[in-house]
This record gives C-alpha cells, structure tokens and sequence, in this order.
C-alpha cells in the first residue's frame, strides 16, 4: 500500500491567462456546487482539528523516550495548525457550519494519538503515515473536482472567480505539505511498527468513516 | 439505495411547503452573489402586502390588498402556497437581509469601531436594531397573530430555521469568527433570546421599549454569566485531568 | 576457548538502538548503577589501602553501552577507566554516547575495547594491574564460570577489589527475573537471562575462600521495587540480585597464586 | 578547550534568572563539598551588583516581603545563608489569626499554646515561631555575599538572554542534547544542565517546550508597607499576623520589625487601582477599614472619591468587633511602597527535560494567601541540590532526565497539591452570600476547636508543604 | 432586672456582644445567655431576647393581631420579633449602598410633631409632599408621635432602621395615596413587602382574608399586581430623606422613584357605595 | 361502431403500422389520429354520463368529494364586499366590485360549478360572481343543466352552461376571466399545450389557472398496491356496475399516461404562467399539491400582470 496517488492529476489548468477577455458577471453557484463546497471545507476543517490533536497527543510520550524528535513534532505541528487557522478562517468567511461531531473528533484524535503514542515511536510514525495518506487522497479529490470546475467554466467562456481559483492553490499547498509529513513519517520508519497491516488499515478505515461522516453532518 | 431513499421520501414535508424561498443556507459565496429569494411577481405582491399589516394583520385580506396594489387580482393570492403564512416568513426573510443594509446604511461598522464595540455589545445593537425594525413597520401590534399562525405544527420547522438563520446573520455581522462547538450554542442561545424578547416586546408599553431593552441585557447577562461558569467548570476540569496525568507521569507511570 | 557465548552477543545488538532510552527497556539496568557506586564505596572505605586520595584505575568487563563505565569516568575519583566488551554494535552505542560529555572525552579518561577479557594483556608487574575489576550482570551470561574468573583475577592490583554483581540461582529470582520481568510484564526483554547459568553467592564465597591472596570478601542483596526502583535488603543476597565484592591481599609473595588452577 | 566566539564555553550548571530560588541553588551547590566541582554560571538581567552595597536605613522596607517557614529557614542555615542575613530586619512570629469576613468564624494559631496542649514533649518553645518574615532583598544580598565569599561562579549580570538553541555535532564532541544560552553580549555558554529560574514567562521553559496550564484569577494582590500605632498586641517579641477572607480576596496583615507590617490584600482590579491612587491618609482608613467594616461598608468606600478617612470613623463606632482579636490601627503609609501585581495561577507539565530543569516561578505561579510562592521555590531547589548532589556522587551525567527524575517525582505531586489548596480556599472565600457561607464558617469554627487538627496542619506549614 | 445592675453589666459583656446576623454566637457566652441573667441592653429600651422568646413573641403577636388589627402596638412587636435574624440587616444594607441611605443612618433624624413643623406643612403649596402628609395627618386624625420605640432588636443600628421605617410609614400613604382603612392598608403592606422584605409586612398580607369579597377581588386585581410590580422595581423608598422632599412635588418625586401612581381606592370606594345606595333606592321604590 | 369496446378490440388487432399521419396523440395506451380522439372521449363520456358521479366514487372511493371541497376551498374564490372597496391606489384592471367570472372546463356535471358557488355565498357572502361551465360533451352538459335548475342557483343568472372545446374557446373575449378551474378533465384534452396557452388567453392578468387531477402516487409501495387497484379492480367494477369496462379501462390508462407532477407544473411554466412557491428555479421543486399521496394533485399558475413584466405596485421594501 506504499504507492502514494500520483501527486497532479493528469490535467493541469491552463494558467488563468484569460483575463483578458470580459469578464463577464459570474453566474451564482449551483445549489449542487454550494453543497459540495459547504461538506469539503467542513471535513477539512474536522481533519485538520483531529490532525493537531493527534500530534498534541503524542509529542509528550515520543519527546520523552526519544529527545531529538521534538523538533520534527513542533514543525509538524505548527504546520498543522496553519492549516487548521486557514480552513476556520474559511468557514467563518463563508459561514460555513462546523460539523456537529465537533467534540467526537477532539476525543477521537485525542485517544488514537496516545494509543499510538503508547505502543511506541514505530507505531507513532504508522499512524502518522496512514492518516496522512487517506488525507493526502481525500485533498487530492477535492482538487481534481475544483479542476474540473474551472475546465467548465472556462469552456462556456467564464472567468474563475478569484475565490475559486485562492482555494484552489490553497488546497494544493496544504495537501503537498500533508505528504511531505508522509514522507517524514516514513523516514523515522513508520514501516518497522509492529502490528504494520494491521494499524495502518484499521486507522486509514477509521479516517475514512469519519470523513465519510463528517461529511453528512 | 435507489429503492430506500424513495420509500422514505413521503415522511417528508408537504410539497409545497419544501419551496420556501431561502437563500441557500450553505456556502455563502462572495463572487457568486446568490440569486433573490423571492420572483419578482411573489415580490412585488408581498411587499405591497407588508404596508396593509398594520391595518389589517397577518391575514388573508391584507395578502389580497396587496395583490391588488401590485397590479394583481385578489384571486391571485393563489401564488403563495401556503397562503398567510408565506406574508409571515416574507417579512422575516426581508428584515433579516434588512439588517446587513441598515449596517451599511447607519455606518454602523464605523461607530462600532471607534466605541471599539465588542463582538457581544454589536449583537446587542443588532438585536435592538431588528426588534425596532417590528416598530418601524408598524407590526408589533399585529406581531402576535404571525407568532400564532407560525406556531402551527406544520410552519413550526419552517419558522424555527428562520429564527436560526436571523441568530446567524446577528453573529456573522457581529464579527463572531468562532467555528467549533460554540458555533451551536451561541446562535441556539441568541435565537431564544431573541424570540423571547420579541414576545416581550409585543406587549411592552414602555417608550421605545426601555423595558424590551431591559429585559434583553437582563438576558444576555444571564447568557454572559451562563457561559462564563460552564467555561470556568470546563477549564477548572481541563486542568484538574492534565495536572493528574502530569503527576503521574512525574511519579515515572508511562502515560 | 573464548568465553563468549554467539547467542548473548547477538541479543545484546538487537537491544543497541534503545540502551540510552531512559525509558527503553535498559532501565532497570540505568536505575540499578546508582547502586554499584554506593556498594564500591562501602567496600573502599572498609580498608585503608587503597588510600581515599589515590585516583583509582577502573576495568569494566561486558560493559555493554557503557553505563558503569561513563558514570565511573565521571567520579571525581577515578583516574582511567577501560571498558570491555565482545559485541562490536552495543560498543560503537557507547563510543558515539561518550562524545555527548568533555568530561568522558579528556584524555585516556575512558577506553573502550572490543574484545573479551581473554585477549586483554595481562599486567607485567602485580602492580600495574587495576585497582577495582567489575563485572556487572556478566557472570550469568558466561558458559563456565570459574574459567572466566580465574582468567579475570590477574588483573587485580594487590591491595585491589573484584566487584561483581549477579543473580542467584533461586526460585524468587527464576519467577521475579524469568516469569514477571520477561514474560508478563516484559520489562526486561525476551531471552535475556537463562535462569541455569545463575550463581549463588555461596558458591562464589566458598569459590574464593579457596583460592589463596584472597580475603574479606562482602555481599549486598538489592530488590527492584517497581515505583521505587531497586533498594538496598542487606541479607537478601541468597534471595536475587546481589552485589559481591572481594579484595586481593597485600603479600610478598604473590607469584604462589598463579600456579594453583582448580575447577569446580 | 579554548573558546572562540564559535564554540560556546562548556558549563556543568547555567542557571537564568538571579532570584532567591536561582541564587540559593547556587550557593547550595558551591556549598557542599560533592557539587563544588561543577562549574557553575549564573545569567541575570538586573545588575546584582547594585543590590549587594544596597545598605536600606532601619525604618524604610521593601514592600516585596515574603514569609519564610522553619523548614526553608532550615535549609539556608544548611546551605550557610543564614548568618549572613540582617537579622536585624528579619522578624519571626508565632501566632496567626484568620477569620472568615462575613460571619467573623476565626481560627487562630499560637505554637506555643497549642504545641504545649497536644505535643508536650514538643522541643524548645525557641522553634515555636510560625514563619519569619524577610525582606526579597534582605535574602538576595545575603545569598549573594555567600555566593562571593565562596567564589567559583561566572556571575553574569546584568544580561540578557537572547536565545537558546542546541549545540552542534563535532566530530570529537556531540553537543546536539545541549542547550546553548546566546547573550545579548555576545557570550555564548554551553550547559549540561540548564536551570530555568526566570520568573512567571520563562525562556528556558518555552525552549524546553513545557507548557504551562492555570488561570487567571481576575485578581490584582496589593503591597504595601504600613507603619503601625504600636509593635504589636502581645508586644514586641510575639509578634501575630493577621488575615481576614473578604468576598474580594484575604486581606493580610504580616508583621515586621518595630512597628512596621507589611500588607497583602488580593482585591479586584478596579479597587486596587482605586486603592493605588488615593492620599496616604485614606489608605490608612481603608486598611483599618479593611480588618474591621463590613463588605458592604467596604464596597461603598471603594466608590467614594475622597473623604473615606471620617467614613470609616463614623462606620467603626456602629460596627461590632472585637479590637484585641484585630491588628493594630495603621497610622502611616511608607511612600511609594503601595503596588499591586496581578494575581494568577500557572503549573507546568512537568519541571524537567533532557538538560533542562525548572524551579520556583518559572515551574509555579500560585495565590499569595498562603504565603508559600517564595517556600515552594526554595523547597524545589533543596530537592534539586539533593537530586544533582546524588547523581554527581554515582557519577551520572546530571543533565540526564535519569538523573533528574527523582527532582520531578517528590516536588511536582507537593506543589500541585498546595496549588490546589489555595486555589480552592480562594474559590471558598469569594462567596458572599447562599449556603456556601454558614458551612465554611462551621467547618473553621471546627479545625479551630479541635487542637490535634491544627498541631497537624501548623507543622505541615511550617514543615514546608 | 434592676437598671444599676444593667449598667455595669453593660461594660463587660460589651466587648463580647455578637448581633452581626451571620455570627454563631461563640459557644462559651452562649450557655451564659439565658432569661435568668439577661446580658446588658445595648442601647435606651433595649431588651435582650433569647431565641425562645423571641419566637414566643413573634407567634403571639401574629396570632392576636390577626383577630384584633386595631393593635398596633402588636404588629411593631411582630415586626421587631421576626425581622431579626437576615431581614433588617439586609434593609440596614440597603441604605449603607445608597448615599443618601447611608446621610440618613449618620444624621439619625427622627420624624415627630417636634422635629416637623406641622404649621409650615400646612403652608405648602398642595401637591408638595409635605402638604399631602399633612393634609393626610389630618384627614385621618393620626399624629406622627403614635410610633412605638424600638426595643426588641440588638443591633442599635438597626434598631434605628426599624424606628425609622415606622416613622415613614405614614409618608409612604402620602406617597401612593392609599387611604387607612383595611383595604388601602393591606394594599400598602403588600408594597412595602415588595420593597422592604421585612416579614412583618408579609404576614399583614394575611389580612386580606378578613376584606369583603369585592375588596379581595380588587386587591387581586388591581392593587396586589400594582403593589408587587412597584414595589420590586421602584428604588428602595427607606432611603427617601424626607425631611429634605417636604416641599418637591409628590408626582416628581414618584416619577423619580419610578412608582406609578395607584387607581384612587377612596374614590371608588365612594361611587360603589352611592351606587348601591341608588339601587337600594330603585328596587326600593319599584 | 355501435359499440365502442368492439372497436379498440379492432384497432388492437391491426398490427400497429406506423401511421402516417403526421399528427398522433395517445388514447389510454394506443396511440391515435388527433381528430380520432376527440370523438372517442366524447363516445366514452356520453356513455358514463349518467354515472360520472358513481364512476368517480368506484375511481376513487368517494374520496373524490373530498378533493373537490378541498380543491375550491384552497382556490377561495369570492370577494366579500365588506372587504373589498375600491381601494383607490390599486391601479388593477377590472374595478374590484365587478362580479368574480369563473370558468369551469369540462365540469359538465356541475360538480365544482355548485362548490364554488356554495363556497362564494357562504364563507364570502359574495351574490355577485358568476361562474361559466362549459363542457365538450353535451350529455354531460345536459347532466349538468338538470341539476342547475334543482339548485338554489337555478334563476339567479350565477351559473351558465355552454358548449365549448377547451383548445379554442372562441365565445369567451381575452383577459375577462377571474379564475378557470379544471377538474379531472385536462387528461383527457387531446393537446394540453394549447388548452394552456387558451387559458392562459382568456385569463385576465393576475387570473388564476388551478387544475384538478390524477397523478403519480410518491411513494413507490403504495404506487405498486395502487396501480394493481387501479389496473385490476376497477374495470372489473366498471363491468359490474355500469356495464361498460372499456371505457373505465380508458379512464384508468389515461391516468397513467397523464405527465408526472413535475412535468406538468414545467409545462404550466412553459404556458406562461408563474408557478406559486418558487416556480421550480433553483433545482427547488414546486408547484403543486399532492393529495393522498399523489393519487391526485393540484396544479396552480397566475398569469402575470402586464406584459409578463410583474407591475410594481404597492409600497417598495
């Protein structure tokens, strides 16, 4: 299960070098548009919250056994919360509600992240990887459908609007920053972590029920 | 899946009543203005029906008076599907998007920022703003029938996601940018402050309803005090767990 | 015959990554160092010679990541401290672990060498032998005992002591070293004691009690208490872990010694 | 090893932060004989030579007092602090009054009567004193002559820390695991162990990354010094301190030398601002008012623009009290001497890390009432000496978090417990009405009746909680 | 007890006294207090009562005085006996928040025909506060020196918030024109409740058991919704300086309180009667 | 053909060629010429007339009754004089305080014809509004005048009755009427686009178009039990009772080749006229009513006042 989806997808958007022609008054979005981008942002902003719970929940059992991992753990995390300020910000501009499992997902990344932190630095990195990857797929997704978004718009000769087109790039940047955390994980060998099959799986699993959720409620 | 989701769909609201015009209530977008929650037509007749309410109420008379001035028939009340009660929810859809213009319109953005107004004190005045909103359209008096006609069983879902949407549009020009579980309580909170205080204020006789404005502090600082001890019990609880963890991993226990 | 057994070896590289993980599985082995100082003192300063202010010569044989070593390094007290050990993995442990203290680093402070006591040279003059031998959690671990000990005890400087510390063979120590620390609570990792190879601190008294130019010999029995970390039970020696200390006589003449070779 | 600008200079101990806890740590390592081998550095920002020819004139006191308890007394006779204090200045006392403000239940502890009723064969009466209360600077100009007449120490002062980072990995020197201090003046110094004594919002603590947990308590503590009408109810030589539980906040009367206190009165924000601005003369009345009027009289006084000295005449001839159980009446004010601080509570997650430890108010911040803030503080270093004390003569690194886990073990559990102590009896005190209040009073009325209880809880104080 | 005896007794147990109403009594004077060696008063007319009597007396008087109201004597007992414990210090409190609570508790001024200069009352101007005390005085025949002195309440301060709540009572009906007879006076009792919480007032509410039918009715109506709305939400009336209103308007001053004037009861009381008076005559004369 | 069943059973054998007139809409389930159709629903309504009103019943076990009731009273036609001065600011066409005209297509026997008349009298006491019946089907018609002249309306000049195809009502002037209601009849119009577009014709502006009619059940498991009643029971009834079960097996596929709720409040749409509750925009669905779960549903539309461009009256927001 190590191949990791191809980064781009295939069709990159031709750069928005169109702004020559008239821009034409956007046309409102469609209810079927609002409601997908309503559920994205929320889910993201419920994997991000769970994201730096799980780092908050294993820094102190892995910098107490093995020091010299502090830094990678605050630089992950701080990334991580940057995330996690930008999607709040963004559901506030967009009145966006958040999902109401809000305290679930606190206490459920809470647990996985001292569960994982408990059985060991091996096991750690294994989760760290796994969530990762199902995020990683899941901002991949969102990405190609904004793409495909911008394809059609730009084929009935519309202009993308500048919201679009800024969350677009955001999205981009913070799934290349989640698979740049895949790949340290992997480096302090999340491989080597006992129960490997099975950990991965059950949390990649789990990751998916809850996006799953997070996105009807 | 197909055959499921089809046999449940008849539990689900009477036909008509599902095209409540709304602004979509999901992704707000700034690029993408959302289209106008009413037709022209339904505009046009309901509007001239708001300025019969004083006279006439929330009735069927004051919706056919109202067709009539928009150059309509009195028949032509058929529009609304749900008759009286489309006049109510109009007039709350209106008020409510009235708001973001009377913000625009008294500059009251610029006033807040120079008293440094806090996030509470400018959902006061917006609450304050939209209650004298009832006193400027001359329907207080008739207030009273709308709270019956919205009461009944079948409107009641339709109202109460009216009186949410207004706690929203309240937080949201108020500033508040707070998107985890304070999200619910606080425009749950709002909401039944609000619906009291406008009770209240239908048979407040005071001048400019200082008692209506009395009893929305007296409120708020219940909510204030409400939520100040919950966050206090929260945080004492917080605490409490982390510093028995802490002693315990001093004591070397490897949690 | 080298007195190294493969199997041991191999276990101990396995266990190399995580020997300075305070909380790894070396543990009870850092929290038990404390201890031997303690024991080494006591045992000093029950004789005169050598005298408080002669800076001591240390030998740590099997010194596995060097946690005796380093700590007998630092003491004030201590002029050299060569250590020795057969797994070349646990030794480069210790090696990159010394570089993290200037102390450890002054010079000829703390040698490591990766071979066994068999190939150490064996001091020319009496007197240039070491002041204080230790073998720590050694003993348990070699195929024939007294083999070892008679190779190890030349080293010793007259007037020198030979420290050890072991555990006896009896059933507290087969159910609280094998049964508890290995399989249940697995503190101590699998496969890392075998409970026949354990000697009792009789035997080692009687052992040494024949030899000649040996005397006052001292044992300390300590417990593991999980919590409190190991505790000083005088008179528990016959129970588990104990400490056992012996000293090499001052005479004239020490050549008699060598000649006399028994097993047991 | 010689030092260029490049590699940071090798230390055993830098300790930041020139505090009591900070210096005492010091003193007590160049002091017994096993750690006199470290070598030891201390960072502190103020200039510490201005404090050492400080020579204050007998009658003028600081207002940042704090009362020491046997044990600490204890300890820096131990570490040889203690004969070079100005004994002069330092005034023990053996009996304490405490009473609830609004139903006037009062506790009242004096060693000597209860030692004698419950512990007859309780030593000398000379240790019957409670507390002694020393000036700050009184302790820190002491700990400093100790300091220099010991030598041995890089005192650096006064400096500021302007970062700390992890050293490098040299061929022959791994100096990753160790903290190095960058000074504002360039210096750099390298620390096996790094001590963090630098107040409430601690460098070294963010470096370490421990995070600090509590609150605020909405709450500002007011010093001051107060000159009083006489040395004290039971005359010189017993001297009593006082403390009455207002709905804002304990209001604390300490005694020092002479005629002088020292007043520690916790109140909400507003009044301490008002309390700051007022005439002399009007501070006077209040704090009278304070031991003797009731809340409400107290809350109008705070809103009063002036005249509050005739207010409180006329309201103390209509108010009950008992004048012999109350300190006596304050008459001056020692100028400038009134200042308020806010008032919070902060615990860290733990104290130590690899190479990093943390004692006094970088690890602790707690309520005043108990008066223990400066206890704790040197009750952590006493710990941490004999922490580093064992580990130097096993030989271990003392940086290790081995080594330092016995210092985290027996003073993290202590103090979260004190912490918790006086946060609750704030939390008590500040109700002024409902049932809350007929209980509190029952319960002190009851620990006071019954001497076992109170001879347990006098020595647990004393004994340096 | 013999005065002389009281008197030196005054001084020692004067530093023991405990009146503030949270304080436990300290249990070793407690046993000492007794009805046999009654400690010394703590101020003219002061009676020491302990808990039994003081008890006794509240359910004696209450009792008597609901089957004879014309004992005024009675109530003020019942007043003094049951306002002990948290009630007068909260009204004592009352006035040391307010500024001018806390001029009238320094002045002590008291309300008699000395102190007021009735003659100068009557020259008022007539909707002046003073003018309708007056007029009010004498409309019902009652002199302002009919008040009973305080005896049963330990603290003297207190004591004094009491005498003077007594004293006021008569402005009170100048204030919200209430007449004296049983129904204006239960109606007054009820505001007074409302504003004052002393028990006493709201066991006189009591008394409205013994009105007639349609008097209940209007007091349930009318005058008990008036009085408890006023009552809570006005300012509290014992904290009025009155010696200082005497010559403000009584409608100001209302409005200043924020009271609204009651439905005049005399006025009504006097169309009902002629009206059935008239019926009388009609049925009467068929 | 005498009788008419013997013909479908004729047309069905004929092996359906592809017909080559160009015009063909659908009879029940065959399709046929236009012109053929109407002659074929009037054969089969002259047939049922006289039992229309028990067909209904079987068609519907008598809930029918209740969906008329239900269908005028939510129309509410009538204007109460008491209420309806002329007020003077409404620049409305006709002055209000001309009688309500109200035309019922293919209401031959009355039924909803009485309804409102009952309804304007009573609840709005209005004397004045008069209501045109007009049916393709003479027998119907006749039904029809029978019962007008039982009713308390029968000299009172309220009620007419005229003979009319729903596509060309050629005797009615544009822009004249009221409100034009329609109650199980569309179904069997043979073009339901033109009979719309003639509605919306004759309608005056702010007129109100409000259809009665069969329509699709919702819920699939009660869609499944009620096509079985529907196919099974009720041409067997049809037999038993009126003796004649083609034509009630006529009625039956005519409902079910009648366009869904959604269709047909698009082709209302398309006709011209605004859609109450949303008009369907914004993918909301809208328009109608279902009764009993969809066995019927009525359908509304307004013509808009003016040129299609909604006059703006009254005060603005």
């Amino acid at each position: 299960a190590v191949a990791i989806s191809p980064h781009e997808p295939e069709y990159e958007a031709s750069q928005h070098s169109n702004s020559d022609k008239a821009p034409c008054r956007p046309t409102p979005l469609s209810a079927e548009q609002r409601r997908f981008l309503d559920s994205a942002l929320r889910v993201n902003q419920a994997g991000e919250l769970a994201a730096t719970l799980i780092y908050t929940a294993q820094t102190p059992q892995l910098v107490q056994s093995h020091p010299q991992l502090r830094t990678l753990m605050k630089h992950m995390y701080d990334q991580e919360a940057g995330h996690l300020k930008i999607f709040n910000e963004l559901l506030a501009k967009h009145r966006i509600r958040p999902t109401v499992l809000y305290p679930v997902w606190k206490v459920a990344a809470r647990t996985l992240g001292w569960t994982t932190a408990v059985m060991g630095r091996e096991a750690a990195m294994a989760c760290t990887e796994a969530v990762e990857t199902e995020i990683g797929d899941h901002y991949n997704n969102q990405v190609r459908v904004l793409l495909n978004w911008a394809r059609d718009l730009e084929a009935r000769g519309e202009t993308v609007s500048e919201e679009m087109r800024e969350l677009l790039v955001t999205l981009r940047r913070i799934r290349d920053e989640e698979l740049e955390h895949l790949d340290h994980a992997v480096e302090n060998d999340a491989k080597q972590a006992k129960p490997y099959e099975i950990l991965t799986n059950v949390i990649r699993g789990g990751c998916r029920t809850a996006i799953w959720i997070s996105e009807r409620v | 899946m197909a055959l499921p989701s089809r046999i449940l769909r008849p539990f689900h609201l009477p036909s008509h009543l599902r095209t409540i015009p709304t602004c979509a209530r999901l992704y707000h977008s700034y690029d993408h203005p959302p289209a106008p929650p009413y037709a022209p037509a339904e505009q046009a007749i309901l509007s001239a029906a708001i300025t019969h309410i004083p006279e006439h109420g929330f009735t069927q008379t004051s919706l056919s008076r109202g067709a009539q001035d928009a150059g309509y028939l009195p028949v032509s009340t058929n529009l609304f599907p749900s008759g009286v009660f489309d006049l109510v929810l109009f007039y709350l859809v209106q008020r409510r998007l009235g708001l973001g213009d009377a913000i625009a319109t008294e500059g009251l953005d610029r006033v807040w920022e120079e008293r440094k107004v806090g996030v509470g004190g400018r959902v006061r005045g917006l609450v304050l703003d939209r209650l004298r909103m009832n006193a400027r359209f001359g329907v207080v008096g008739r207030w009273q029938e709308a709270l019956a006609i919205m009461a009944q069983p079948s409107y009641i879902p339709a109202s109460t996601t009216e009186l949410w949407r207004l706690s929203d549009e309240i937080w949201f020009l108020a500033g508040d940018t707070s998107v985890d579980t304070s999200w619910y309580t606080k425009r749950a909170s709002l909401s039944a402050i609000y619906a009291a205080a406008e009770v209240f204020q239908t048979q407040d006789s005071s001048a400019e309803f200082r008692d209506t404005e009395r009893f929305l502090d007296e409120r708020l600082g219940d909510l204030r005090k409400v939520g100040g001890t919950v966050g206090a019990v929260g945080e004492w609880v917080g605490y409490t767990a982390s510093s028995a963890v802490n002693v315990l991993r001093s004591k070397g226990v490897r949690i | 015959k080298s007195s190294i057994d493969p199997t041991e070896v191999s276990h101990f590289n396995a266990l190399a990554s995580s020997w300075w993980d305070p909380h790894g599985p070396s543990r009870l082995l850092h929290l038990m160092n404390p201890l031997r100082h303690t024991f080494i003192n006591s045992c000093l300063k029950s004789q005169n010679t050598p005298s408080p202010s002669h800076k001591l010569d240390y030998l740590d044989i099997g010194c596995g990541g060097g946690i005796f070593a380093e700590s007998a390094a630092r003491l004030s007290g201590t002029k050299s401290v060569t250590a020795l050990d057969p797994s070349s993995e646990v030794l480069k442990i210790a090696q990159a672990h010394q570089r993290r203290d200037p102390i450890l680093m002054r010079e000829g402070k703390l040698t490591y060498k990766n071979y066994s006591i068999e190939s150490h040279p064996i001091p020319t003059a009496p007197n240039n032998g070491y002041d204080i031998v230790t073998i720590f959690e050694v003993l348990e671990h070699v195929s024939s005992p007294s083999q070892f000990l008679t190779t190890v005890l030349p080293h010793v400087k007259p007037g020198g002591w030979l420290i050890l510390s072991t555990i006896a063979r009896t059933w507290t120590s087969w159910a609280v070293t094998k049964v508890v620390a290995e399989d249940v609570l697995g503190i101590v990792p699998r496969g890392t004691h075998d409970w026949n190879k354990y000697i009792n601190e009789r035997e080692l008294r009687e052992w040494f009690g024949k030899r000649e130019g040996w005397e006052s010999p001292r044992a300390l029995g300590v417990v593991y208490v999980p919590g409190l970390g190991w505790r000083e039970v005088p008179g528990s020696e016959g129970v588990g872990n104990y400490f056992f200390g012996v000293r090499r006589k001052i005479e004239q003449n020490e050549s008699k010694n060598e000649s006399r070779m028994d097993e047991f | 090893l010689q030092r260029n600008a490049a590699t940071p200079e090798l230390f055993d101990v830098v300790c930041v932060g020139g505090g009591p806890a900070g210096l005492s740590l010091l003193a007590g390592l160049r002091a017994s004989p096993a750690t006199s081998g470290l070598k030891v550095a201390l960072i502190e920002w103020q200039d510490l030579a201005k404090n050492q020819t400080h020579s204050p004139s007998p009658t003028v006191y600081s207002n940042r007092c704090s009362s020491l308890t046997p044990a600490s007394v204890a300890y820096l006779k131990a570490i040889g602090v203690w004969n070079h204090i100005d004994h002069t200045r330092v005034q023990p006392y053996d009996g304490m009054q405490v009473w609830d403000g609004i139903t006037d239940s009062r506790i009242s502890f004096d060693w000597a009567e209860t030692a004698s009723s419950i512990i007859p064969q309780q030593s000398t009466p000379s240790s019957s004193t409670i507390a002694y209360m020393i000036e700050n600077i009184n302790l820190t100009s002491a700990l400093q002559k100790h300091l220099h007449t010991l030598g041995g120490t890089t005192i650096i002062s006064p400096a500021r820390v302007e970062g700390i980072t992890f050293g490098e990995e040299t061929p022959n020197l791994d100096l990753s695991s160790w903290p190095v201090v960058s000074l504002n003046n360039g210096q750099t110094l390298a620390a096996r162990l790094l001590v963090g004594a630098d107040g409430a919002n601690s460098p070294v603590r963010t470096f370490a990354g421990i995070e600090s947990r509590g609150w605020d308590y909405g709450r500002m503590g007011v010093v001051a010094t107060l000159q009083l009408e006489g040395p004290g109810r039971a005359g010189p030589d017993h001297k009593i301190a006082y403390q009455r539980f207002l709905p804002s906040g304990p209001v604390a009367m300490l005694p020092l030398p002479g005629n002088m206190a020292s007043l520690v009165w916790s109140t909400l924000p507003e009044r301490a601002m008002k309390l700051k601005s007022m005439a002399t003369e009007h501070i006077c009345a209040m704090v009278n008012a304070a031991f003797r009027l009731s809340a409400v009289d107290l809350t109008y006084l705070h809103t009063m623009d002036g005249g509050q000295k005739d207010e409180v005449e006329w309201r103390e001839q209509h108010t009950r009290f008992k004048e012999e159980e109350l300190p006596m009446k304050v008459i001056a004010v020692q100028e400038g001497s009134v200042a308020p601080f806010p008032l919070k509570m902060r615990h860290a997650d733990t104290y130590i890390t690899e190479r990093v430890a943390l004692v006094g108010d970088a690890a602790h911040t707690i309520h005043p009432l108990a008066g223990q803030g400066l206890n704790q503080g040197q009750a952590d270093v006493a710990s941490l000496l004999r922490t580093i004390t064992a580990a130097v003569e096993t030989g271990q690194d003392i940086g290790s978090q081995l080594a330092l886990e016995q210092y985290n073990s027996e003073r993290y559990s202590a103090n979260n417990a004190l912490l918790g102590v006086c946060d609750k009896l704030h939390k008590l005190y500040s109700f002024d009405s409902g049932p809350i209040v007929p209980l509190r009073s029952w319960g002190l009325q009851a620990v006071n009746s019954m001497g076992a209880l109170k001879g347990f809880l006098m020595k647990r104080a004393a004994g340096g909680a | 007890m013999a005065k002389p005896q009281q008197n030196c007794l005054r001084a020692v147990f004067r530093s023991s006294a405990t009146c503030s109403s949270w304080r436990l009594l300290p249990i070793a004077s407690y046993r000492s207090f007794s009805v046999l060696n009654r400690p010394p008063p703590n101020y003219e007319g002061h009676v020491p009562l302990t808990r039994v009597e003081r008890a006794g007396l509240a359910f004696g008087s209450a009792l008597w005085s609901f089957f004879d109201p014309t004992r005024a004597d009675l109530i003020a007992a019942l007043g003094e006996a049951t306002a002990q414990p948290y009630f007068i210090t909260r009204l004592r409190n009352a006035m040391l928040v307010s500024p001018t609570g806390r001029r009238i508790l320094r002045d002590r001024p008291r309300l008699t025909s000395q102190t007021l200069n009735l003659d100068y009352l009557r020259s008022l101007p007539t909707n002046t506060v003073g003018r309708a005390y007056i007029t009010w005085l004498d409309l019902e025949g009652v002199s302002p020196d009919t008040r009973d002195t305080v005896r049963y309440i330990d603290d003297p301060e207190c004591a004094y918030v009491m005498q003077r709540y007594r004293e006021c009572h008569d402005f009170y009906h100048a204030l919200t024109g209430l007449p004296i007879m049983r129904e204006g006076e239960v109606a007054l009792k009820a505001f007074e409740f409302a504003n004052t919480l002393l028990p006493m007032t709201g066991l006189s509410i009591g008394a409205v058991a013994t009105l007639k039918r349609p008097e209940r009715e209007r007091f349930f109506s009318v005058y008990g919704p008036w009085a408890i709305r006023n009552g809570v939400n006005s300012q509290e009336v014992i904290n009025i300086y009155w010696e200082e209103e005497l010559e403000n308007d009584v409608d100001a001053l209302r409005e200043r309180l924020g009271i609204e004037k009651p439905p005049d009861l005399r006025a009504i009381r006097k169309a009902e009667r002629e009206k059935k008076k008239r019926e009388k005559a009609s049925n009467g004369s068929l | 053909y005498r009788c008419f069943s013997c013909s479908i059973r004729h047309a069905q054998q004929q092996t359906p060629r592809p017909d080559e007139s160009p015009r063909t809409t659908h009879f029940g389930f065959e399709t046929v010429a236009e012109s053929l159709k109407q002659s074929k629903v009037a054969e089969v309504f002259s047939s049922v007339a006289s039992s229309y009103d028990t067909m209904n019943d079987l068609m519907s076990l008598g809930i029918h009754r209740l969906w008329k009731d239900h269908f005028v009273s939510s129309i509410n036609p009538g204007l109460n004089p008491l209420i309806h001065t002329p007020s003077p600011s409404s620049s409305s066409t006709s002055a209000p305080t001309d009688p309500l005209r109200i035309l019922d297509i293919a209401g031959g026997t009355g039924d909803i014809a009485f309804r409102i008349l009952d309804y304007t009298t009573t609840i709005h006491n209005d004397s004045t509004s008069h209501v045109t019946v007009a049916d393709i089907n003479p027998s119907m018609l006749s039904e029809g005048q029978k019962r007008a002249s039982k009713s308390p309306y029968a000299n009172t000049g309220r009620i007419d009755f005229i003979e009319a195809n729903a596509e060309q009502l050629s005797t009615i002037p544009s822009n004249s009427i009221d409100i034009y209601t329609v109650a199980f009849g569309i179904r069997n119009f043979t073009s339901i686009p033109t009979a719309l577009r003639e509605a919306h014709r004759v309608l005056k502006p702010g007129g109100l178009f409000a259809c009665l009619e069969f329509s699709k059940v919702q819920n699939p498991v009660f869609d499944a039990v009620y096509k079985r009643w529907s196919f099974g029971a009720i041409p067997l009834i049809g037999q038993v009772v009126a003796g004649d079960r083609d034509s009630y097996q006529y009625l039956v596929e005519s409902i079910e080749r009648f366009p869904k709720q959604e269709e047909f409040s698009r082709m209302i749409g398309e006709a011209g006229f605004l859609i109450p509750g949303g008009g369907g925009k914004e993918g909301e669905k809208g328009g109608w009513e279902d009764l009993s779960g969809g066995i019927a549903a009525i359908h509304k539309g307004i013509k808009p006042a003016g040129s299609g461009i909604a006059a703006v009256g009254g005060g603005s927001v």
